[in-house]
């Protein structure tokens, strides 16, 4: 790459960039909350999902990921997962969250929100945020905190796609500009909503998220987070290029030990990611937890024995792919499905992912290192179809919430909300928006900041420091002295 | 005195020691290594990756003895390694100059 | 074995199997479900319990039971338990629940349920079922995943007793058939009951469960998972036989700091396990992780110190595994005895558990691998049996609750519950009988299992995969590369 | 050292303690308690940290430390940590509970409890302690499970200032005699106080603990854990000696992958540890987690950045370093300040830390093997003072309660508490006098409790086993086998 | 017969493994060693403590051949095993007296 | 020109390489190994399953020098690596035909 094209980009993207959030701080304003009723049940159960999706980044997802690489890149990739966890904390508090969680404003509205709750500000402790429960609240810096979970484990699920060559100084880069540009502005546009209150009194939605108003289901991120990660995951990988040796020299995982443990501490995590999305612990979290192990029990299965039929053995990697799978898959439609639908979604991904990540990969040639593609993407576009199918009440499912007509009572949720009328096939047309949105987003959006990063420190570390290994080369360590 | 090297199943190392021990062989020295040799390895198959493993381990002893000796250790490894399948591995036999035991600085025969 | 002997019982199974879902199925019928006070609390308390267990089987007994294994069975070993945790699930969710926790009809009604909940057909969002205390509800779906994980690791406990020598289809197969033959049986006779409304409102309680008629008491599962993991565990040890090199080669576990992380992580999971067995976060489910707390820590002490004594040196194992054999002891105990009776039973259990793992194995022979039999079918007898004597109040226990003297108010539960008269004597002897029934159930079921497997496709792998290891030989991977 | 001195200072070692037992039983007594609503969300909220904070020890803590030492001292380095967990547990069951959180009498009444709940004697399955809401409760049984876990991980964390080098048996007899003499005490100084309603009846509080009386704030235990374990392994580091070979020969850590696995762990688990010490699930334990969230962050980076600056790479071992300081230094501050002051205590706990880790220690040249002076004692003295300052409102903080003025209605909490008058100056002298009298008991205590081992066991390893390795030498057993 | 031992880089393994097989070579046996030369280590820090890492991961291939072949073997390796930096490493040639299959009982050239 | 092989004790390695580069060796290649002799091994005790762990890790060290230096370099591993005790190890000499650096193609004494 030029590094002269380089320069242009940047210049172009940190302009737009400028702009975004100036004209997000200007006018960013929200409306006059609602008073709130608050169960103890629900803070402690968002206090307990956060603490989950937590462990699925560190160590989950480090031990999944670092599994899987060459014993010399082992201390590089779990250096750069908690690296992000880090960053990205931070940055989330500073301005992620309110480019993400506030009403935005003109244009842009829909995409992304404003700078009024920068640092925190106006984020009292006492401040509650409401449920998908009319009137029903928790209190906002927990919601924070969770959401500020699903900003890092995304970012760390990206840099998959790239590891075992990328410079370190870029991996740090990327965790400040890749949420900035990308991951916070999908989350308003999936996320941002006035709220049951805001429905149930009829505020105006006009500036609510554009695939909110698009009427797109999403229930704990299956565009926001998988398929977002695997388009950024993806596009890095094209752009930096294969690994010295790929194709040539034998790059087995170090350890699938490793990548089993992180296999499983996703799958266990991920009931905070899933069900926490519920914000409440009541029968829709319950659901979405019931879907969470069907569809992933499913999807393990289905990639499992998929490649005992095609390849002669069932293998470890195979089957904790086809979990991961599976969990990526139910995530859109976690809150949504019957498990009988979900079980049948499962058997799907899991057959689509593990084609995606053999028969379609070895085709193209292109060396996506962790298969964030074929894993992420593929799997979170099989999701989010998917839901619009297994939502269904014809199926199963638990139809889509008509939020003026659910029922509280002593500031306790009393029951199931009233369904709207379901149309399976606009709802499929619908989810299929909200997806290319994503793709082209997160596509276009991701190019932009690898081409920042590319003029600012360089994306890849010489062909020397691949082959000795980046733990020695980035770190001056080693991840195991015996 | 002779260095007396032989490529062993990694299984066979208990029973191969004891009975160097039962004919009055005092030390040797094992080291893990891979062999490559008409014994066959294996594929590995990583998502769809499919790496053919040609090296297996196996286990190299080293063993230094009197000339004298060498014939009637070749003849014991030999038998006790046997497994009559393919990949029970060689023995080969170098010449050794010197020998020193490090802690008494005693020399040849009596190092060994 | 003879192949032909296997045939024959195997069809035998096969139809015993094939009457015994028939009959469940014409027949079932459940009573009317009492209106269920409700109380986010224990939703959310019931959801952290179920992901707390599956952290126990993945990764808690993968690493446990793989760090013991050697390097060349570890990778087969870990798939096999990730496996068990899929295939049961899925089992569960399509006829395991309704087996379990359905009623029965016929003369089988006391040992197995009926099939009306089969694909959880009549499990709505909003279903909810009984807790111990009157008229105090949780939603269905939360209890069907959480009994799920506890089928999941009760086979992948089995196992440990038959590990490295295994084909993986017999494994596969065995996570199908036992739960259905042995599992969801011995489940339903001892918790399948009429719930406090039931016994409150004196329904008649002939269909209830086996064990439970005959007043024995396990809280958490010391028959149902324990004695039953064990005694199915030993029987595969007999019928495999020795592995090769047993009693000549060195066998030493490779990696003991896999097996530490595992058994800490079995610890922290089993509040879940026993403290989520009381279905609610009230004074009993804190009452259980108190004992859950203590019990372990004494036996993990008994062994160590008798080890030391005995052996000269206190070893890791010694005490990984005594804290294992103090939490499968005060596993039927949790919710019922005292921490000072507790204690005493840790200290027993690890001493009694130690003397089988070592003296009596050694004297007899027997290949139990990872020594389900010596930790879990002796820790949970010797459980099972101290349950009777600690739940004395004379001793500090609980007692027996009397469930037509609990008071609710405001839905929520009020206060501790009335105590039936408490004869030590006499319960030991009904928890003898428990015992018994368990052993004899799981025993010839799980016989009959085995020999369906040998028929289908065989038990054990080859003498030569066996030699190179079952991580190359059945999954074509290897757990770690250098 | 001389085996005369030794046996001098252990009988009056000996004879201290016996005294101290001794009044303790024969005058405590407790005030009547107050009637207590309850929810079962604190129940839950409780139960859950309890486990976490398990969690955090075993596998956490092992695995942090177990990864930094050398691989032939791996097993013995998990060995002791969960051995203390287990010893730790049953001595907190007979005695520790008591003499940390009952009233003590005549002038050691501010100094150590008495024996009145000596083997749990009174609290019964229905017993509550008062949290820090006027009239809210939780079961007693909870709290005291809660504050062993306490107990454990700070004994476990001492023994890393004298790693590699220590006997077994030493270890078990400090599991006993340090909680005892130094980590019980310093508990009852700094929490033992009247509570809530005491406070608002207007009891008299000269019996309450010193540093209480102090009005020292440590929300989660910055003095009684982090500066009390620092200190302790310090001093056993400086009485032992240094490892043979130390500075000599390479000593680099087995498994960094097995060290970020235990950071990430204890980060996980410190949400039960920090949040979990709000005793409820309500906006204070959420704020407690927030916190968390961001000073750790935040000193995970400023300690790789400044590393990365200094040394020129940024290491994993400083980061995960960093995010454990940065743990510590907020723990007495996380249910006190606000994110942004906790933001900035993060950083500058991450540098100080750094500094003392590298410069101070290679300047003095003592083996604190796991820098559990550079990382606990310091970031816990940054955290003790820094929380003087983040607690003022004015930067943020959430003052400090004044607890006449909290309300309560239909037995919950109802709104965020009245505050005292903040003199940020005084406090810090105050948060500094509370850290003075930490490291006075410490210091000491510990002294005599290494005297006093040293006489009855001796405390050091012969030079050959330490060469050969401990796991061997003690437990004879290694953590690897291939 | 010779014993030609190889000390070269570890990613040239698989490149060399196939040159000898094209040159009529069957056996051979590797062993992870780690070198010392010209080539330099690198520094490792941790928490301060700073390492000189001296020794560099190498791997070691140890070949019996007939005499006749043992230039055509060298020639091979080096070839294959040179990628013009320092730290490309050594061949080594030693005389061998014997050689035994084990399996078979063969010996000498037969062996190989 | 001499290979000099000496098992030692593992953590006498850098004082080893040191007094070795002191006399202006420039390269060795180091392999961990077990070793079996004089020196006992130990007890391992895995749940009542007892084995006599026989082998003790040692290091080999290989050097291969000109003639000329054999005794130096004898002399100063026997000196550096002596603690006195048991299991210190030894020095084999055996007699090396050809040595050739990679790299540069350059043979015997030019070669080390
Ligand atoms: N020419 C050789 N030089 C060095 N080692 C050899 C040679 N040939 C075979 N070996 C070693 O002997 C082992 C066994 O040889 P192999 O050909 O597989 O079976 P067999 O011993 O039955 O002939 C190989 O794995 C390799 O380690
Ligand atoms: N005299 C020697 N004896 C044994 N091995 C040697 C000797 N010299 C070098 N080696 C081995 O060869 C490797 C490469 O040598 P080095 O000096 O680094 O580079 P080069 O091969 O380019 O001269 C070393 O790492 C070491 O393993
Ligand atoms: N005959 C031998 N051949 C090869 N290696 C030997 C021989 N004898 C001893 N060794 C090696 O030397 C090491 C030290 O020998 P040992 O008998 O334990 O002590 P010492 O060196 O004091 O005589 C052994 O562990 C082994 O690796």
């Amino acid at each position: 790459m030029k590094r002269t094209a380089y320069t242009l980009a940047a210049a172009l993207g940190g302009l737009a960039l400028g702009t975004l959030l100036l004209t997000g701080a200007a006018y960013a304003q929200t409306p006059p909350a609602p008073t709130l009723s608050f169960n103890k049940a629900d803070d402690a159960w968002m206090m307990i999902s956060t603490a989950l999706v937590l462990m699925m980044t560190v160590p989950g997802l480090a031990l999944f990921y670092g599994g899987m690489v060459r014993g010399k890149n082992m201390l590089s990739m779990i250096t750069q997962v908690l690296a992000i966890q880090c960053i990205v904390c931070v940055v989330w508090f500073l301005w992620g969250y309110s480019l993400a969680f506030t009403e935005g404003s003109g244009l842009l509205a829909p995409f992304v929100g404003g700078l009024s709750k920068a640092f925190l500000s106006g984020v009292e402790i006492a401040s509650k945020v409401e449920t998908f429960s009319l009137g029903v609240g928790i209190h906002e810096l927990v919601f924070v905190c969770f959401q500020m979970t699903f900003a890092a484990i995304t970012t760390a699920l990206a840099i998959g796609g790239f590891a075992e060559r990328t410079k370190f100084s870029a991996i740090v880069l990327f965790a400040i500009l890749w949420p900035t540009l990308v991951y916070f502005p999908i989350a308003h546009m999936v996320w941002f909503w006035p709220g049951p209150s805001g429905i149930a009194t009829g505020v105006a939605t006009d500036t609510a998220g554009f695939s909110w108003q698009l009427g797109a289901l999403d229930f704990a991120g299956g565009t926001v987070v998988h398929i977002n990660a695997g388009i950024a995951g993806f596009v890095g990988a094209l752009l930096l290029g294969r690994r010295v040796g790929f194709g040539k020299e034998a790059m087995p995982p170090h350890s699938l030990t490793l990548t089993m443990v992180g296999a499983s501490l996703l799958w266990v995590g991920w009931f905070g990611f899933n069900a926490g999305s519920n914000l409440e612990a009541n029968e829709y979290a319950v659901l979405a937890m019931a879907n969470t192990f069907i569809a992933t029990a499913a999807a393990g299965l289905s990639w499992m024995f998929t490649e005992w039929l095609v390849k002669g053995k069932p293998s470890l990697l195979g089957l904790a792919s086809g979990v991961v799978a599976g969990l990526v898959a139910v995530t859109p439609a976690s809150g949504f499905g019957g498990p009988m639908g979900t079980l049948v979604l499962g058997l799907v991904a899991g057959i689509v992912c593990f084609f995606f990540c053999t028969a379609v990969k070895s085709a193209l040639g292109y060396d996506d290192t962790l298969d964030v593609f074929g894993v992420h993407a593929v799997g979170g576009i099989v999701g989010a179809l998917g839901t619009g199918i297994v939502v269904d009440p014809a199926l199963g499912g638990a139809g889509i919430v008509d939020y003026t007509k659910c029922e509280v009572a002593n500031g306790a949720f009393t029951g199931v909300c009233g369904a709207l009328d379901y149309n399976m096939v606009s709802q499929v047309i619908i989810q299929a928006k909200a997806v290319l949105m994503t793709l082209a987003w997160s596509g276009i959006g991701s190019f932009i900041v690898y081409l920042i990063i590319g003029v600012l420190v360089g994306l890849r570390v010489s062909e020397e420091t691949e082959r000795e290994g980046l733990d020695i080369g980035a770190h001056g360590e080693r991840a195991y002295n015996q | 005195m002779k260095l007396v090297m032989a490529v062993i199943k990694p299984f066979k190392l208990d029973e191969v020691r004891q009975a160097l021990t039962d004919i009055g062989i005092q030390g040797m020295t094992v080291t893990e290594v891979k062999g490559y040799g008409r014994q066959k390895g294996h594929t590995e198959i990583y998502r769809g990756a499919e790496y053919e493993v040609t090296f297996v381990p196996k286990l190299k002893i080293e063993v230094v003895v009197p000339s004298a000796s060498v014939d009637k250790v070749i003849e014991t490894i030999s038998s006790v390694a046997k497994t009559g399948q393919i990949g029970d591995g060689k023995i080969f036999v170098l010449g050794i100059d010197q020998s020193i035991r490090i802690r008494t600085g005693e020399t040849d025969e009596d190092a060994l």
